[in-house]
């Protein structure tokens, strides 16, 4: 039954490629197993699912609301009311400019707005249309001597850079250079 | 049973009563909006705050204690009750005249009892849909003016002439002289009319009226 | 994903060299990481043996990444701003005992071979590092280093007392909460300890999440076992069998040190089945929080443990009904580790710090336009001015201070000139600011105050969570009439009704978010008024910061007429010849500033 | 010797003074309204025809429904539409309602304590109360509201009233019935002071206060002497003067007789030619006849009666009026200007509107004569006759109590300062 229902919406944006809803369906499963149908530890399994596909897929919280027996609206109210959860599919490489007090003094805004002019994104989108990189907005990393400053993370998560003390112009350099990673690595080359 | 002083009277309350439920036996009122006795008393709408030993509290969730004091009402607790329920109209897109609650809105009832104005005249306008006199063309302040006259003259089938003052917010001049003009409403004769009793208006809404009715005013 | 990295001991002991590397989130983000791996590389090449030791950070931030090395007849030097390749020239120059190029010395009275001692420098001399002393120094994964330090023997005294002694020991010591409203921890012990319930809870509030604030990752990274000490002893005292340490996804670092810290006070018998022998048995669970703002306030905390995701109303208090409506005690990570390091040291070694109303030391984090930012513990009562000048060393050169903002976006601006003030939570308080989480940002002339205050209400608007109707739509009101000012299309009434309005958001909202929210509005309003009125009346900005007040000009002078600003103005708003100086018509300037930021010779002026 | 003797005299609405200067024989006596000019014509010009009568209600809060009425009938004639009679008879229904009431206040809050009677604990206040909520109640079922109307417009009413309605107003009218005859026994007990009537001409309109009024056009005045057919010749017979020192203005008949008019003048008329009245009224009215005619204070007799006359007049017409389907009736489109006069008996008299329109409907003059501006003239000749006759006699001596017969004398008459100060001519 529950694989009629979901068929409809299987295609995400980012690669276009139809991703089986086996994988959802094995995920949620390994997730509630871990943490047992325990209502209070929705935030850990979100968070569990988000490390798997990098962002919470609309299929997968319906399974899960239909297999914790929660209305969907109440995870979709959890979801949205973290930071740490995203709902749309993210690039390779999620850049997140820091907006922490001292960062937005300094000019974080700026670069902000300049990066996002670079990649062409128009105002509702954070994802580049090439699903290379996504540009987020983030509260504070806790390092605010390097102001302003912007952390990289590829979406595996196995990178993680920072660039401290950044201009506008030197923002605009690291996108495009993590663009064209991103691009090598959507190709499947081997960067050296 | 917990004793507990209401504007300075004494009553006598269950241990786990609300400081409403104290209050209302103390044959005192505080409005309220989002509370439903028994059902929801989140206190998300903030309206129904009272002073318990001089801090604001929301009266449907606080429980009372030994001694406390309660007071009711007094001029910071109507400027706040009137200030939350001024935000909460702000976010209302109100179309009272096309509204499906019309006249049994909560909003009214307690704009009115809190000297708000926000609430267009047509929220309390008898005359349905059909036979609303702005859809039949003719050039009625209803839209505009604040409500709380019971729409004393639309009831008896004349327009609406604005005797009670306009409502300030520009979404609602905005959303009514739509309706205005999607139902060709003479926009002189609306001019004129506005000018019966409004002779001054903000210059926002003044740019407003000339906007939409593109004679000069 | 930490990189802790395991070196095996080294195999010939030559000269016992010692080298720390501090790596916490921000001396990793500085490049600590890179730092050490040419460390290895130059030892191999050198041929030397040593004892690489990964450590905190000792909340200089200006210095990341330093490293420091030590060996038998050298004194342990701090080497500052280390980049990678330098790191093998240091190292060859310290083991043939040139200092040169060092920045202090730890420990010799009168500085060595022309290197001064740390304790001369200013911005050490004048720390209290009470809770903060091992910071830098040991390392933060191994519970050795810590019980080398007195780690453990504060629990072992409480251990030893009844619960009642030490809630009392906690009341004579004046300790009051470090997360902002100073609210004495022994009575919410004593309410919590008072209620009869088989289950009852403490937790450790680490979300911190004030941006510009990270004086608890700070500790948490550097001395874990610190504030895990605090918690098992708060959980002694209120008779709890479960604690949790709430942690930030954005800080998984601090996460995994204190998961680590976790494990080892378990194999070490702190935690678990019967600690130390006594009946008392407690264990604690690393809670990682998904990241919201509001997770500071008490509620919102326990939603967030419990699944939920919204405040509610208090009462009832979280020490009679908390956690799964058993009582629990929350309290901050600074507190904690502060309750920790009383029960090492004892009282009078607390209770010499801080003014009568509020006892012991506070940690700031001095952020903005210093010199040099970093983490200070200061005693409570300190002067502001010490400490943006004398240890932050003011602001850099050619700046002026024109504010500071105290406590975050629940805090307030202090104007220049009231730097005198004392840092403490009354008089914070009647100034119209907050102690808070203890973040200290120095605003300087280049900075527009209604600018700050519109950041801070459009961060507080994120983070509101909607419930209650004053912050959800008095908070959006707030941020529009900003907006309006800073646009130049606001009413001198806008600014009556942003007083009001910020006042009655301030009293009738359900959580501590919306009661303070306004905070920052109203300060500015209080001590800058003239500003906001510049924006309204002149439709100016003075700082030239509010693009829609700003006017771009080509100064002649310096214009050599490449270009490149008309090539890229996307309203293609300037024109002139080349060679010659081009001009901006104003009139269809959007004043979206892409010229300023291409011209190669800085000749487009804000004006 | 000059006495400046200032009262001021409260009024309904609005205060105004009295100025009496004493000079051995010769007396002079101003009376002045202290009111700022409200120029109701100007607010009017320019304005639609349908918003004439909204504006011209709120010249006075207790005789809206005359203003109303008057220039209703005013721009029907302009723009030549005629009502039915159903509407014009609730129209004249309305305004003998609020006639009723407006004497019914008067005398019980005005003029009683004059002669004796406090307003604080007497028995008749709570009578006087009763009969003016029923009023209100009536008024406003029939005319929307009981102070600016909003039903009838020019060219009908805009809802249409059923006959439930005007039978709850019957019965509403009739349990007032004995609460009237009470009053008018304690008013008609007063004893009033003597005077003469310098200049005993008077003027009303023909056979009012009856119900039914000619709508087509030429109003009959009867004035003392002869009789006038107005119409756009109302100007030649009602001149008004401007003072230079005063705001309200004073209004001669044909230009140089001094005239009163007002509840007095209608019942001395009425007898003439009036019909259908009971016994017991038409003897009331023929013994105080004579009266009416010497004795200025005898007013306050005229209005209880006239309250009496319109009482059982309502109960007649109403109880026999069959509304059917009220015709609503347009101005055709075709429309090439015109003028057109409304002339109708306000509470306290004689009450004119004049209105030119202009092709598109809107008013281009107006003109408005009202009752206090015709008899205010006759207010200083009858007071200076009074102080005459008390200087001659030992009362004269004290002069507080010759200010309060004056005072007594100005509130007889009733004047209403808003009526009396709203014409002054604006220079655009």
């Amino acid at each position: 039954m529950y694989y009629e229902q979901s068929r409809t919406y299987l295609r995400t944006p980012q690669s276009g490629a139809v991703l089986d809803p086996r994988r959802y369906l094995s995920v949620v499963d390994r997730v509630i197993c871990k943490y047992g149908a325990d209502r209070s530890k929705l935030i850990n399994m979100l968070q569990e699912i988000q490390r798997e596909f990098q962002h919470l897929p609309r299929q997968a919280l319906e399974m899960l609301s239909v297999k914790l027996g929660i209305s969907l609206s109440e995870i979709i109210n959890v979801a949205t009311f973290y930071h740490q959860f995203r709902l749309e599919p993210v690039g390779v490489y999620v850049i997140q400019v820091c907006f922490g007090t001292t960062c937005y003094l300094k000019g974080s805004s700026e670069i902000y707005e300049s990066m996002r002019k670079v990649l062409g994104l128009r105002e509702r989108e954070n994802t580049a249309r090439d699903g290379t990189i996504t540009i987020e907005k983030a509260r504070c990393f806790g390092c605010c001597s390097l102001a302003p400053v912007i952390m990289v993370t590829s979406s595996d998560g196995s990178e993680r850079y920072v660039h401290g003390r950044l201009n506008v112009s030197e923002g605009k350099r690291v996108v495009l250079d993590y663009r064209s990673k991103a691009l090598m690595k959507l190709k499947g080359l081997k960067n050296e | 049973m917990v004793k507990v002083y209401v504007n300075n009277n004494e009553v006598e309350v269950s241990q786990d009563a609300l400081v409403i439920d104290a209050v209302e036996k103390a044959g005192y009122e505080v409005p309220t909006l989002c509370y439903l006795k028994g059902l929801f008393n989140e206190a998300t709408c903030r309206i129904c705050v009272v002073k318990v030993n001089g801090k604001v509290v929301p009266s449907c969730r606080f429980p009372v204690f030994e001694g406390a004091r309660i007071i009711v009402d007094d001029s910071e607790l109507r400027r706040l009750r009137r200030v939350n329920l001024e935000l909460l109209l702000a976010t209302h897109e109100i179309k009272c005249w096309s509204c499906v609650r019309k006249g049994m809105c909560e909003l009214l009832s307690l704009s009115k009892r809190l000297g708000v104005e926000g609430i267009p005249v047509c929220s309390e306008c008898p005359l349905r849909g059909r036979s609303c006199l702005v859809l039949k063309g003719f050039p009625c302040l209803g839209p505009l003016t604040v409500a709380g006259c019971d729409a004393e003259c639309p009831r008896r089938g004349s327009p609406c002439i604005g005797c009670r003052g306009y409502i300030m917010s520009e979404d609602v001049w905005v959303r009514a002289l739509e309706e205005f003009y999607k139902d060709n409403v003479s926009l002189n004769e609306l001019k004129s009319l506005i000018s019966f009793f409004w002779s001054y208006l903000p210059q926002n809404l003044y740019r407003l009226v000339r906007e939409v009715s593109n004679v000069e005013y | 994903m930490s990189e802790a990295l395991e070196l095996g001991s080294g195999t010939r002991k030559i000269s016992e060299l010692i080298v720390r590397v501090p790596l916490a989130s921000c001396t990793l983000a500085a490049g600590a990481s890179k730092v050490l791996e040419s460390i290895e590389k130059a030892l191999g090449k050198l041929g030397l043996e040593a004892r690489v030791k990964k450590t905190g950070c000792m909340g200089l931030c200006y210095l990341d990444p330093w490293i420091e090395l030590e060996s038998r007849g050298l004194p342990p030097t701090i080497y500052a701003n280390v980049k990678p390749e330098q790191a093998e020239g240091i190292i060859r120059r310290y083991v043939e005992g040139d200092l040169s190029g060092a920045l202090a010395v730890r420990s010799e009275a009168s500085g060595f071979k022309g290197v001064p001692t740390l304790n001369s420098l200013p911005e050490w001399r004048l720390q209290v590092r009470y809770v903060s002393r091992n910071c830098g120094f040991i390392d933060p994964e191994s519970i050795e280093d810590y019980l080398r330090t007195g780690g453990y023997s504060g629990l072992k005294k409480a251990l030893k007392l009844g619960r009642e002694e030490v809630i009392e020991i906690v009341r004579k010591s004046g300790l009051r909460g470090r997360g902002g409203a100073g609210f004495p921890t022994w009575y919410k012990w004593r309410v919590a300890y008072e209620q009869r319930s088989d289950v009852k809870y403490v937790i450790c509030n680490g979300d911190e999440g004030d941006p510009g604030a990270f004086m608890n990752r700070l500790l948490a990274e550097s001395d874990p076992h610190r504030v895990l000490e605090g918690l098992i002893i708060a959980g002694y005292a209120i008779g709890a069998s479960r604690g949790y340490i709430f942690v930030r996804a954005e800080k998984p670092l601090m996460a995994d040190r204190l998961e680590v810290a976790v494990r080892q006070a378990r194999d070490y018998g702190f935690l678990g089945e019967k600690i130390l022998g006594t009946d008392f048995s407690f264990d604690v669970e690393v809670y990682r929080s998904a990241g919201a703002f509001v997770c500071g306030e008490e509620t919102a905390l326990i939603a967030a443990i419990e699944g939920r995701s919204r405040p509610r109303q208090r009462p009832p208090y979280p020490a009679t009904s908390g956690l799964w409506g058993k009582p629990t005690v929350i309290n901050n990570v600074e507190t904690l580790a502060h309750v920790a390091t009383i029960f090492q040291t004892g009282l009078d070694e607390f209770t010499k710090y801080g003014t009568e109303r509020s006892k012991g030391t506070k940690m700031f984090c001095v952020t903005g336009s210093v010199r040099k930012t970093g983490v200070y513990e200061v005693p409570i009562g300190t002067k502001i001015r010490t400490l943006v000048y004398e240890l932050a060393g003011g602001p850099p050169d050619g700046r002026s201070v024109k504010a500071v903002q105290v406590g975050g976006p629940s805090g307030g601006c202090i104007p220049a000139d009231l730097l005198d003030l004392e840092l403490d939570y009354e008089t914070l308080q009647s100034y119209g600011a907050i102690m808070g989480s203890g973040g200290l940002v120095v605003i300087d002339n280049t900075n527009c105050m209604v600018d700050v205050a519109k950041y801070f209400i459009t961060f507080t608007l994120a983070e509101s969570c909607g419930k209650c109707l004053p912050c959800r739509v008095g908070v959006k009101v707030l941020g529009d009439i900003l907006e309006k000012v800073a646009s130049g299309t606001a009413t001198l009434e806008d600014l009556e009704l942003l007083r009001e309005l910020g006042e009655s958001i301030m009293r009738s909202s359900l959580c501590a978010l919306g009661g303070t929210a306004p905070n920052p509005v109203l300060s500015t309003l209080r001590y800058f008024k003239n500003e906001y009125e510049e924006h309204v009346v002149m439709r100016r900005c003075p700082a030239k910061v509010c693009s829609r007040l700003v006017t771009y000009e080509i100064d002649p002078a310096r214009c050599r007429g490449c270009g490149q600003c008309a090539k890229n103005c996307p309203v293609s708003a300037i024109s002139g010849q080349p060679g010659k100086a081009f001009k901006i018509d104003t009139s269809r300037c959007t004043k979206c500033g892409q010229c300023l930021i291409i011209c190669p010779f800085g000749a487009v002026v804000k004006g | 010797m000059s006495i400046k003797l200032t009262s001021e005299v409260v009024r309904v609405a609005g205060e105004s003074e009295i100025l009496v200067s004493i000079d051995g024989e010769r007396v002079k006596v101003e009376y002045d309204s202290l009111a700022s000019p409200r120029s109701f014509e100007s607010l009017v010009t320019g304005r639609k025809y349908w918003e004439v009568p909204y504006v011209v209600s709120r010249v006075c809060g207790v005789c809206s429904h005359a203003h109303f009425w008057a220039s209703n009938l005013a721009i029907e004639l302009a723009l030549g539409i005629k009502v039915d009679e159903a509407t014009s008879t609730l129209r004249d229904a309305c305004n003998k309602l609020q006639i009723l009431q407006n004497h019914v206040i008067h005398l019980g809050f005005l003029v009683l304590p004059d002669y004796g009677y406090s307003v604080g604990n007497d028995k008749y206040v709570s009578t006087l109360l009763k009969v003016n909520r029923v009023v209100n109640e009536a008024l406003r079922l029939l005319g929307g509201r009981l102070t600016n109307p909003n039903v009838y417009v020019p060219g009908g009413f805009t809802e249409d009233l059923k006959q439930p309605v005007i039978k709850r107003v019957v019965n509403l009218l009739e349990s007032v019935g004995n609460d009237l005859r009470e009053l008018a026994n304690i008013i008609l007990s007063i004893e009033l002071p003597e005077l003469e009537d310098p200049s005993p001409e008077y003027v009303s309109l023909r056979n009012s206060p009856s119900v039914t009024v000619p709508v087509e056009g030429p109003y009959i005045i009867d004035s003392s002497k002869n009789t006038y057919t107005v119409y756009e010749n109302y100007r030649e017979i009602f001149v008004e003067r401007y003072l230079d020192l005063s705001t309200s203005k004073k209004c001669l008949m044909n230009g140089e007789k001094v005239f009163h008019t007002g509840a007095r003048a209608r019942l001395i008329n009425y007898l003439k030619g009036g019909s259908g009245l009971s016994s017991e009224l038409r003897y009331l009215i023929a013994r105080y006849e004579p009266l009416f005619k010497k004795n200025p204070f005898s007013n306050i007799y005229a209005k209880i009666i006239e309250s009496l006359l319109i009482y059982e007049n309502l109960l007649q017409t109403l109880s026999s009026l069959d509304t059917g389907k009220l015709s609503r009736v347009r101005p055709g489109n075709s429309f090439s200007g015109g003028f057109g006069v409304g002339v109708v008996e306000a509470p306290r008299g004689l009450l004119i509107h004049y209105y030119e329109l202009n092709p598109e409907m809107r008013v281009i003059k107006a003109d408005i004569i009202t009752p206090t501006v015709m008899f205010s003239k006759h207010i200083e000749v009858s007071s200076e006759a009074l102080i005459k006759g008390l200087l001659a006699s030992e009362e004269g001596r004290d002069e507080s109590l010759v200010k309060r017969f004056v005072e007594a004398l100005v509130r007889a008459y009733d004047p209403c300062i808003p009526c009396a100060v709203h014409v002054i001519k604006m220079k655009r």
